[in-house]
């Protein structure tokens, strides 16, 4: 099933037909939806600790992480048409594409680097994710590029029609590249349905916030664009679900676009490959852990008398019977076939 | 069938596509009202309107960014560079995302997108309205690189590179836009892509070539023609992929190559025909494998004289004809 | 004397000791400078007019204007301290580089490709200008690129303790580029000194300003990078020194970058292989050409009892004069010799 | 003497430039605290403080657009960009800016700017931090493109880089930073650019090489001397300006020869090689040229079996050897 098909290219982009049904608007978070929404943060969360594990014990070769940044994922996720919706997301979107439907199974398939990694056949490296049957598109690692693409997409649906609203991600230290720049500048005088979500961590690696930009807010450069610029905290799921949903009813009201910059935590090192402590003091980090939004939603939630205990370890017990599952399912798969390597490289 | 210039068929190619299929649309600066800074889109918006034909904001990056994204969700845009020289800001976007979105994705989104663009000297352009970047691009896998010697192919060609589910760098020789003439049929007709064509058969030697110095090698071997050198021309056509079929069949009649090209001559396309031939078809070599190309300066100078000393042209291939032949 | 000297390539980047004594500051524009700058307005013009001229005639092969750009280039050229700040200049600043010093003699061989030509040696198209002993550099065709290099010109000056001030001139269009934005995320963290001129003449070739960008005015895109945003009219030559004034001596004191919109009117086609009649109606045509600085500034400068018929006159006396000498001597030089298309490509 | 490795002798061509001339400076991102993602500015931070070693924004074509600036404001930028693959969005600074600057401003301005990058494949990078960028850049006449092979090259021709008056390209190949030991001797002294080395005498076969895969063929040629063939090693050092002297001689010695590279192979570097040998050394040849070289794929995939299957290695040098050997 999470086989990849490469057949039938003509067909390749075309959206129209797919998955219809799941298309399924959300506008406002019911008591069943925050229960959901608080249930993907805890999948994501298991999942993405996992890899963190795997990548020190040497069973994957990489891996990068929402830590901290799950709350704004799943505010801006429930508040799209999931599956219907577009999403170009970056490469920190594991809330947001679990969020959307892609499978665990799938997403560790990548990590591995194993056949039927539905996102590249395993030529991308882990977390570059991309699953078209939930509208998912393909994560790049040069950063920014998303941007004019996205605009593309958008552009495209307004030509078309349509009444798929893009979203598309990126963090703040990206939004330096000129692609952000051009793309926004096509989304202001288009009036595109588009909402470009900046998850703002504070670092593009180990560079500070204050050597990127010289502004106070990156929701600021909106008004460089004729665009709307809206900052909220990250950390909280209910801001980000309100100010995504606005968003995103606005875009596909024929309203434009938004800049949302949602302020979030990167609690854990850039990378599997990053080591933080050259920049980042054991007092800083331990400040940026305390912001973890996880235990902040449990906490709304249970005084909303929406979680209780035993729901709390049900949906533990759940996401780490989901791991495991997908952790044996993906370390049995067998690598690709070399054939792989080689293409097909044009489409037919 | 009518007399038409290269621009013209490219324009023809153009309407027809837009008529043919509402996914096709143009963006580009300039391609609007004003018809592009070539006329390749004269007529269109006033044809198609502001929603197929969209001037696009000053930013070339965004502009094929822009084609990639509108190309995953179902359209075919086609986008122009003003100049080759100015499709350096969207080198990313087309290397690193157009021509790898295919495979990245493991064949879930392809990129039906054919970025138009005129290049090439002679026309008093100077530094930067004269670059030839084939090679640059040809050594891209997943970019198709397309490049039209007269209008027939012209219209043929580029309606082929609409219709292709892949990124399409389609490079127009400038100064041949309307120096070319040639009968172009009417209505519809396609080229194939990644197919060369032997446009003259000859005995002595071959030679290679491709848009505008194709042009000139029919009027050279015409020229050595009447001295009894009897010349093979192959227009490539397109440069990736490369019919090495049709390449290396020539070369294996007249043992003898000569590849002819202006962009600069250090690790351009011809380079990489030397070295299939010679590692391809080592026993049929009669003679050094001869490249003439232009010079490795930054580009084509402005100043007349300048200009002239860098473009080849129809008796620098004369003599490189003659020396081959002689060899 | 205009024959380009190319040895001693290891001296090219060092500006420390030269022409120490055209450092000139203006505060105001005294009088006797008002004249100045309406005799390099009326240079500018009759030159430029010539130009047209002369690529009607077939004698050059291009010409590009800065007609009805010149009040704002002049404005902003008497602010600098001409000689030892820096100009990044584009190509329609015809006025701003003869103000700072470029002799006609240089310009037109340039126009003409002749040997000589002290911007390029005949290699780059007419109007590309480059003259170091006046600190200016090499205008690039490809659109935007002068801006991340007048940042590195001010990056520099920065560490090296330095008091020269980097202008740089772009057109509105062109500040769609991504460079434009990645250069002024430099200025705003740097704080650099550097003066950023937009020259909005609402057209990037046929392209109108409402599909370039979806802000009011090209300063509201300051508000991005955290520098000084100042939109004025490029058409008055009072209200261009004053704001450039301002914004090189903020520069200078360190306090920081300023994108400074002039809003001018682009009288001409954009190039003489240009049809603007494709684009813009005559209607539209006559209205922009009623905009012409040069008679507004002449007026003032009467009005203020400045200039009188007789100065006009001689001015115009002089201009002519000038721009006659400059065609015989472009139009007798000879071509350069081949060996200039041959390079060096290399510095020493 | 002391044993080290490649990244060490590049950081401590850093260190001692920067000592030396209070002009060099260092930007890119995360070359400051960090110390560089391959840790090459490690240290320097500390002890050049925030004016010399400054993190950029997170903006490519900056980086190299403010370099040139600085270059041309009297300084000796070293910009490092953080894999190869992320240059593509400066490509329009590099190639239309920093190459033509000097040329275009009829000289009154230089641009003495080193570009520092890591490139290549295996290393589990998959398409976007393993590709190799050699050709697309020595295509461009103004630009030397310069790749060490060893500890002691990466510290002598780092400091020739920096001493340059013209931009400089500096590939580091990233899978010999730390794999890749040798003596690099203490202090001053540099490597010429534009200078090819014979690293090994031989009198079979000639094998052109640079950056990992000349360390790959080092042990390939011991492999098969072991076999009786006798390989002279050439590497390459700079791509451009190309030391042909050095690149005829070797290979009028043996008529024969092989180049090796990880780059895409059409219209890679090795295509310059072969067309420059066919050309003008045509009667010295014994064989086909033949090219090992990575196949015309995207770039890189990351999963270790077809990482495996892209990469050019030892076993598959000592193969090609053996075949050109016994033609
Ligand atoms: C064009 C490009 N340059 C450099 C890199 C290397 N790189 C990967 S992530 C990153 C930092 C991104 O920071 P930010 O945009 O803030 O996102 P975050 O990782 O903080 O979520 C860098 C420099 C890259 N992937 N692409
Ligand atoms: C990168 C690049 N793309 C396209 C062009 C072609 N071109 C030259 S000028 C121009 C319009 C520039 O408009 P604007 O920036 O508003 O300056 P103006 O000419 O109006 O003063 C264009 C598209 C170019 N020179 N460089
Ligand atoms: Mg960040
Ligand atoms: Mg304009």
């Amino acid at each position: 099933m999470l086989k990849l098909d490469t057949a039938g290219a003509k067909d390749h982009n075309s959206h129209a037909q797919e998955h219809p049904g799941q298309a399924t608007a959300h506008s406002a978070p019911t008591p069943d939806c925050l229960v959901e929404m608080y249930e993907v943060m805890v999948r994501s969360r298991r999942l993405d600790e996992r890899c963190w594990l795997l990548h020190r014990q040497g069973r994957i070769g990489f891996h990068i992480s929402g830590i901290g940044h799950e709350a704004a994922q799943v505010g801006v996720a429930f508040a799209m048409q999931r599956g219907h919706d577009f999403l170009h997301p970056y490469y920190r979107d594991l809330a947001m594409v679990i969020a959307l439907g892609m499978p665990m199974r799938a997403i560790l398939l990548g990590s591995f680097g194993k056949q039927g990694d539905p996102s590249s056949g395993g030529r991308q490296m882990p977390n570059h994710y991309c699953y078209k049957p939930a509208s998912i598109f393909s994560v790049s690692s040069p950063v920014g590029t998303q941007l004019p693409q996205a605009a593309g997409l958008a552009l495209a649906e307004k030509l078309k029609g349509g009444n798929r609203v893009t979203v598309t991600c990126i963090g703040e230290g990206a939004t330096s590249e000129g692609d952000f720049h051009e793309a926004l500048d096509w989304a202001g005088v288009h009036r595109l349905p588009l909402v470009v979500v900046v998850e703002n961590n504070e670092y593009a690696i180990s560079v500070p916030m204050h050597l990127q930009m010289a502004v106070e807010r990156v929701a600021d450069r909106a008004a460089a664009y004729g665009i709307r610029g809206v900052s909220v905290d990250g950390l909280d799921v209910f801001a980000s679900y309100a100010a995504a949903k606005e968003a995103i009813d606005l875009a596909r009201a024929g309203a434009g676009t938004t800049l949302l910059e949602v302020r979030v935590a990167r609690i854990t090192p850039h990378s599997s490959d990053d080591n933080d402590a050259t920049y980042r003091s054991p007092e800083e980090k331990a400040r940026v852990r305390a912001q973890d939004p996880l235990p902040r939603f449990q906490k709304q939630l249970v005084e909303m008398g929406l979680l209780t205990p035993a729901m709390i370890a049900e949906i533990e017990r759940r996401a780490q019977a989901e791991v495991d599952d997908a952790l044996r399912y993906a370390e049995n798969a067998p690598y690709p076939p070399v054939e792989w390597a080689m293409g097909p490289v044009f489409a037919d | 069938m009518s007399e038409k210039t290269l621009v013209e068929g490219i324009r023809e190619a153009l309407d027809e596509e837009l008529a043919r299929d509402p996914n096709v649309f143009i963006t580009g600066t300039d391609i609007g009202p004003r018809g592009g800074v070539f006329l390749a889109t004269q007529g269109l918006y006033a044809k198609y309107g502001p929603r197929r034909i969209i001037d696009s904001p000053l930013a070339e990056s965004s502009i094929i960014g822009v084609g990639i994204g509108a190309a995953m969700n179902g359209m075919r845009p086609v986008c122009e560079i003003q100049f080759a020289d100015f499709i350096h800001p969207a080198y990313n976007q087309i290397v690193n995302e157009a021509a790898r979105m295919f495979y990245r994705s493991g064949g879930q989104y392809c990129v039906p997108l054919v970025i138009r663009c005129p290049y090439g000297g002679g026309v008093g352009g100077g530094l930067y309205h004269s670059q030839s970047v084939e090679a640059t691009f040809a050594h891209v896998p997943g970019l198709k690189v397309v490049i039209p010697s007269n209008p027939r192919d012209a219209k043929g060609l580029l309606k082929s590179a609409i219709r292709d589910n892949n990124p399409v760098l389609f490079l127009e020789p400038k100064k041949g836009y309307r120096a070319i003439k040639g009968e172009v049929p009417e209505g519809e007709y396609t080229e194939p892509l990644g197919v060369a064509k032997v446009t003259r058969a000859g005995d002595d030697i071959t030679v290679y070539a491709y848009g505008m110095m194709h042009f000139y090698c029919v009027q050279a071997a015409d020229q050595v023609a009447e001295e009894g050198i009897s010349v093979e021309l192959v227009d490539l056509r397109t440069l990736n992929p490369l019919d090495k079929a049709t390449v290396l069949q020539s070369f294996k009649k007249t043992g003898k190559a000569l590849i002819v090209y202006e962009d600069n001559r250090f690790v351009g396309f011809g380079a990489e025909i030397a070295a299939l031939l010679c590692e391809e078809a080592f026993e049929h070599m009669d003679a050094p494998i001869m490249r003439l190309a232009g010079p490795d300066v930054p580009a084509v100078p402005y100043s007349r004289p300048l200009q002239d000393w860098f473009m080849p042209d129809v008796q620098r291939i004369v003599e490189a004809m003659r020396k081959l032949a002689a060899y």
